[in-house]
């Protein structure tokens, strides 16, 4: 069930004679997508109707509009949550966690991911919910941190 | 002892060494008939990935002291895999599951899900990878059109679908309709005049600043391995070595979003590259819902090089070439399997895009050309010239990118990524406004270039002046330029030489950006300024020897798309070196036979101009730039080394460090792991005789001698560690002795002191393997490993052998 | 002890081992700096192919007794290669070649040569394979018309070009002309009546007995290796077998020409599995201009891989097709360079074939097809049923070919081949006379199934009673079926019938016979019927909820022609499990994408249906029947056996035959070459130790002491043999010392005795190994070779291991 | 320069009304290669003709009848020589070579093609040009002869 909106006929006429080109548009069905019926009116008589039919070019072309919104949206949604998410990590977090004496020595920690990772998985499986989500996303950070040292400062990688 | 047959008693007492004292005889268990299944209890069970170390069932390993610790068998970041342990570990979970399959139906309906799973996994990867790219293709298209104005009937329109059932359009201006709205047109009320101008410019401008401002603040705060083009990692993952959250579900998100961002902001860079790593992504994320493929580095391995195949099917609709891209230029390791889920899985991609129909006129990329003008064989002569400027394009691109990343390693430019790419943005930007062929997108570019001048097109470039011909013919005959294309070859040129500029401080900056459609632009443009300089020949000097052939007056001869299309061939081929899948990308975009032969020998000249110019294409110039720890499977490896040249330790230096099968202590082996930093450790008989008996990995030495101080009880420093088959009964004043046969590898490869490099280096690439202990006579020697081999390498290319930096 | 470091004094005296008197200390030659160069030494001399042992250079050997005598590294009939000598051999070739490019201007333009001599041998393949291709075709056209008649305008006209300019053509008939004559007409005077109907088919039977006749006359009396397809043969060659005079001239010219008589006689055979032959023997030849690929078995079957890409690409009009069947079914190594080279070769051949132009119309194969309507998703299911029918077809095809291979291969219908070749050619000719669809020949048969009805056809098959619909539209609408066609429907099923019995007597007979036109008729007359079928059911059940969605009445919804395309691609791809390769095959013969997806589907299904009834594709069976020694590079080994399982000896067996470095007479040694058949010996140090020095050919070996006897003076069956770097001073009363440390393989393969034979199975396909060692714990143990490997494979699988005949 | 016969253009006019289908055929260059100028005489009334024309379908197609001829002139002579060769060998052959010594015993011998193919070598390597020839053609018919057993009699290949 196409939408009325979402299919077009789009015959493409040359100039012909002293006819400058034209292109015609037309919301007819794939079956009745050729000259005779989207050209209208006719620029020419009668008799000259089929040579002129002959140079237009016609093209039966779908698309869903749907899709399209629904794809801008999403996609302007997600950058949008991604923007606030940053501003909130980049302002309003190093506030709340000014105080909070455990994350800043795991930020200089040199040992190897492994050995952190276990450990943080051993932290991560804390009691409530919010800790494990409080966990998983401390040890988030760190691996973003740890990537933006490998390449943005050191460029070890990616350069 | 002239009889050398196996024999298990044998191997306990008198076997070890003739010099050795054979004072102690231990008590066997193990018949002739059970030779010791190493494998089976090796990949019994199977261990999850990365550091789960802690978590499970420990009564259970206390009963088995023989299995394995979790964590054995794992590899560490930026390490490289061995590919015969993993493809071990994965048949013998196979044979694990076939033999199950008959005790129950549940059994058998596992046995055939995993059988299955393979085609699953990569229909799963061609569907999303498909849903992304077409996600992609609309946004990047709506974002493109918003620098210039937006659709007041739905802002979600771009400027063609704004006007899509529009009748207000005309000839000449194709997607203007009044429903969309310039950005001077909204504010100032209008179209035209210099303070319209002014208006647009400013506004274009200041949407590609945000757009690239947008796109590296989100690479650097969420995921910075979602930056670069990400082929040269890919290749690099796809040999074997591991790089965390490189292929993770943040580097998805990110490089999706923000890959759209860069494409709109108008820099000089394609959304092809990246999209490759998008649908590996795809695939890495995938492969986590089958224990087959996560399990397995190898395996997975298979589903990355088809999606590889996937990104290039979506990113240029053409799945064969797409294939032939994994298989000539990012897989390492692809098997005839691998092939045919490559092709599914590419076919399942193209045909979710297509269903998607994000141009709305069924094609996958906007570029798709369709004609079918015949050519000349004299015509090669232009093609071969094209090939040529595509190779020395190509050749001096690389020297000239990486010699600027190398600065941006390097220097203080490194400092400020977040500016560079604000700089960089603005001065696109202002510079490819003014010329309306640097301010579309490149794919439009490309379309246009690539169009032949039909009675239909209204293009700058198709602006003859006087048209004449018989009007019943579609295609029009050769003819003079007009003054109008004379500008637009001026144009023309211009734009040239800034994607050629633009191009090479932009690959290589901190937000996705790939360099297909960029290299493919540059060549259209020079191909299309030659076609047009043949076509005005033709037409001016027809009667010439050489035309009179073929090009009389009033003929169609020459076909500008064509040199655009054959010059994009060339530069892409120049930059990149790919032939056959490039070849095929182009056939497969046109869709006939016809212009296979002048692809091809622009493609090969191409190559051969750039490969004579410099020895490397842009990836692996990357790869060794960055030193990964990658075996080209290209070149040959021609110098007259051996690999006594080669291994460690080498002469003079101390013996390797080895342990014995049995007589070392658990503190020991913890000095020895303490005081070196080999990745692993062969295993001997005795110091004495240095008969090999088998390789134990540092990783998995390190994790089960924890595992077993945690777990079992009575051992301590002094505990005696076993790689034998059989262990003397325990004194009751000793510690408790650790068997460790479990983790040695009984079958490591080894090769002779005298064995040429060339050989050793075949058995690396194509084995796949990270180690080989090197024996005379039987003893031991020394190792090489695959990072001694880059180095080897290296050296002999005269390059600093130090630039290999992983393992 | 403890140092492992290599010293090379300690390689002659206490390096030795442990328990060896050490009495005699040698004067040793070498220093530390300069180690053995193996390599050098053996490949440094290019020894010409095969039993030149006679002739050259006697003088010369006098004063390099080191040298290898010539002979030595040449292969003989009917045995393996070994890749990985080969390809050391040709880099020190490339090596030295590129050492002396300094020297003078004549060794550049060598080297310069040898560079380009791979891309020139590719090009002279696709000229030649092209041409010859193109005299087949027209020669194969002609034949099959003289069946009919002769033309009076010119005897060389087939019955087409007769009628080329004639104006009395009509609508219906449209290559009758009055040039052209019938036999009944000459003979009879008049076209039609029974008596003219008599003296046709006559005449049609007689020359199709006459045509077989010849070909298998030919074939008997000069190259008996010219008959069959030649796949088979051809994989094995190329996984690293010798059979000498395949690939040769005579095989070559005989093939040719018997291959236009067997096409021509009307047998129920194709030519596109011989033209794969045809181009191989073309590559083999002209290897023998370039001293790289001539003295190189490797580097030759590099250029083989190439050639049989060129078969495909001309026999289909493929390329692509071709360079990708090559990969998928024919070639065991290919490198990416061969990638290349293939595909230019198939691109050159295309092109030469193009430019000959044998069927008049531009096009490289009859069947070309050019439709372009499209399909609705639900037809996926009947494609899939034809994928189906393809797969069970394939299999039942594969059996019953066998099982009549094996009848004629042990009893005593083998002894009468020329005979079997007359009765087969007989009852074909007498079947096929009667229906329109048998008479015509195979690829007519499949171009007019292939075709879509237009309004221009006047095919049988396009005869619909009343065609209705819009005049200017060029296709027609579904439309009911007519009589005639009725008629035509049964008619084909007949058709169906015969080639499906016919082709399973005929694959395998003693002319050149391929496969792949007679399964692309099979399918593509099931693949019609059932188009036919849907386009009747959807004319008369238009209103069912099915057909509702996408067939309204009037139009134009199913494409008979379609489903023949996919009918062939199901049927080949069932008989020969190609997939890959069979659906770009498919796609450039159509040239468009839009087919991809449903020969896909056909194929696939095809594919595992195939599978799951019977495990073997015809090739591999054919294989496997005559017991070549070919290791399948597709299949996995999944047996959980170790490589002591498979070594020889058993256990308890009497153990390995080995030679020592030093202390073996040549009397020793010919006692052991006479008293074993083994192809070579392992060199260890003593036999106590069994610590492994090299491994020397048993061809070599001979080669050598029959060298040295006629060549060295004092060299008789008391000399001792010396396998060291360093010979001890001769004492006079000794008969002189025989140094063959030339011969020795330094670097042989060793594996442990535990390793797991997948491992073992994995590094004999991808190095090409011949022969690998097996220790224990440093001790020499025992040996694989390929023939065990393959012997302990078919005994896995149930089957006799005995089937194995070569080495 | 294409002969004037190689060279022709061929229309397919499908039935029409009450016009039967017909095919027209002319030598004309690829550019006249249309149905105005190919169909005459025209079966349809001036206005008709455009209609008439839009059916019909027209192919400029090449041949070369030199390369045909060549081909199976060829083709015929080499297939013919052979067979005379067949029959030489067939009935001649064994006729002068009956009191022949020394061939029978080779075609008897098991030994390697080696072992053989090196003494040949040195027979071939005989005086005149005619006794190396002899020796050739020798070698060439063992070899036959070997293959004929292998692939005819034994059944070890090829089956």
């Amino acid at each position: 069930t196409k939408s009325f909106e979402d299919v077009r006929c789009k015959c493409i006429c040359p100039p012909y004679r002293n006819i400058s080109g034209h292109i015609y548009n037309r919301n007819v069905s794939q079956k009745d997508c050729n000259c005779l019926h989207v050209v209208e009116p006719m620029p020419v008589p009668g008799h000259d109707v089929e040579a002129y039919c002959l140079l237009c070019e016609c093209k039966y072309e779908e698309r869903s509009s749907n899709t399209i919104k629904v794809t801008i949206i999403i996609y302007l949604s997600v950058v949008g949550s991604l923007l606030l998410y940053m501003l909130f990590l980049l302002l309003v977090d190093p506030l709340i966690r000014k105080h909070d004496p455990y994350t800043q020595p795991l930020q200089n920690e040199e040992d190897t991911e492994d050995v952190r990772s276990q450990a943080e998985g051993a932290a991560g499986r804390g009691n409530t919910v919010l800790e494990r989500v409080e966990g998983a996303q401390q040890r988030w950070k760190r691996q973003v941190q740890e990537q933006r040292k490998t390449v943005f400062d050191r460029h070890k990688m990616l350069s | 002892m002239n009889n050398p047959g196996y024999c298990s008693e044998a191997d306990c007492s008198t076997a070890t060494d003739t010099v050795e004292i054979t004072g102690v005889t231990l008590d066997c268990s193990g018949t002739e008939d059970s030779p010791p299944m190493r494998l089976e209890s090796i990949a019994g069970h199977d261990t999850p990935e990365g550091g789960m170390m802690a978590a499970n069932g420990a009564p259970k390993m206390m009963d088995l002291p023989d299995e394995p610790a979790p964590g054995v068998g794992t590899y560490e970041d930026f390490n490289t895999i061995d590919w015969v342990r993993e493809k071990c570990k994965d048949r013998d979970r196979h044979r694990e599951i076939t033999s199950r399959k008959k005790e129950s139906i549940c059994a058998w309906i596992i046995s055939i899900s995993d059988a299955f799973s393979g085609w699953l996994v990569v229909l799963l990867v061609g569907l999303m990878s498909g849903a992304l790219a077409g996600a992609i293709d609309i946004s990047a298209h709506w974002m493109t059109d918003l620098k210039d104005g937006v659709c007041l009937d739905g802002f979600w329109f771009n400027q063609e679908h704004c006007c899509w059932s529009s009748n207000e359009t005309t000839f000449q201006e194709r997607d203007r309709c009044p429903q969309w709205k310039s950005w001077a047109e909204l504010i100032t009320g209008s179209t035209s005049g210099p303070f319209a101008y002014i208006v647009n410019y400013l506004s274009y401008v200041s949407w590609a600043l945000l757009f690239s401002f947008l796109a590296v603040s989100l690479v650097r705060a969420f995921a910075p391995y979602a930056c670069g083009s990400g082929i040269p990692e890919i290749k690099t993952i796809l040999s074997g070595f591991i790089i965390r959250g490189y292929l993770g579900k943040w580097t998805l998100l990110i490089k999706t979003l923000t890959l759209v961002l860069a494409v709109s902001s108008g820099l000089s860079l394609g959304k092809e590259g990246p999209l490759v790593h998008v649908a590996c992504c795809c695939g890495n994320i995938l492969c986590h819902l089958f224990t087959k493929y996560r399990t397995n580095e190898a395996k997975r391995r298979e589903v990355l090089s088809a999606a590889a195949a996937v990104g290039v099917s979506v990113a240029f609709g053409a799945p064969i070439g797409g294939v032939l891209f994994s298989l000539e230029e990012v897989s390492y390791y692809f098997p005839l399997k691998t092939l045919w889920r490559s092709f599914f899985a590419a076919l399942v991609a193209a045909f979710t895009l297509r269903s998607i129909n994000p141009f709305g006129n069924s094609r996958l990329v906007l570029f798709y050309v369709e004609f079918h003008s015949p050519w000349h064989l004299l015509e090669l002569v232009p093609f071969i010239l094209l090939g040529i400027f595509g190779g020395i394009w190509g050749a001096l691109f690389t020297r000239a990118n990486i010699a600027w990343c190398r600065c941006r390693k390097t220097t203080r430019l490194g400092h400020y990524p977040v500016l560079e790419v604000l700089v960089v943005t603005v001065v696109t930007a202002v510079l490819a406004f003014p010329n309306p062929f640097t301010r579309m997108s490149s794919s439009e570019l490309i379309s246009e270039l690539f169009n032949d001048c039909s009675r239909l097109d209204s293009s700058k470039l198709c602006d003859f002046s006087n048209v004449t011909g018989d009007p019943f013919s579609g295609a029009l005959v050769d003819r003079p330029a007009s003054k109008s294309l004379t500008l637009a070859m001026v144009e023309l040129c211009l734009a040239l030489i800034f994607k050629m500029i633009m191009t090479v401080v932009t690959f290589g900056m901190k937000v996705p950006s790939g360099l297909f459609i960029p290299s493919m632009a540059v060549g259209a443009i020079a191909g299309r300024l030659l076609g047009v300089a043949m076509e005005q020949l033709a037409y001016y000097q027809h009667d010439w020897v050489l035309f009179s052939g073929w090009c009389s007056p009033g003929a169609n001869c020459i076909t500008p798309g064509l040199y655009a299309m054959v010059g994009a061939a060339a530069c892409l081929g120049g930059v990149t070196r790919m032939t056959v899948s490039l070849v095929v990308i182009m056939f497969e975009l046109t869709g006939g036979l016809e212009y296979i032969v002048p692809l091809m020998a622009a493609a090969m000249t191409s190559k051969w101009v750039a490969d004579a110019l410099g020895r490397e294409g842009i990836y692996e110039a990357h790869i060794r730039l960055n030193g990964y720890p990658f075996l080209e499977a290209k070149g040959e490896f021609s110098h007259k080394t051996l690999a006594m040249d080669v291994m460690q330790p080498r002469r003079g230096y101390p013996p390797l460090s080895v342990l014995t099968q049995s007589g070392v202590t658990v503190g020991d082996a913890q000095a020895l792991i303490a005081n070196t930093s080999y990745s692993g450790f062969p295993v001997v008989i005795s110091p004495e005789s240095q008969r090999l008996v088998g390789f134990v990995l540092r990783r998995d030495l390190i994790i089960s001698i924890e595992n077993a101080q945690k777990r079992q009880e009575g051992v301590g420093s002094t505990s005696q560690i076993f790689f034998t088959e059989c262990t003397p009964p325990p004194s009751p004043d000793e510690s408790a002795p650790l068997k460790l046969r479990g983790i040695m590898d009984l079958s490591p490869f080894t090769v002779t002191d005298l064995t040429a490099m060339d050989i050793v280096v075949d058995i690396f690439r194509k084995l796949g393997l990270r180690q080989c202990l090197v024996t005379h006579n039987g003893r031991l020697l020394g190792i090489i490993t695959k990072k001694d081999i880059l180095k080897h390498m290296a050296q002999m290319a005269n390059q600093d052998p130090d630039t290999i930096l992983f393992n």
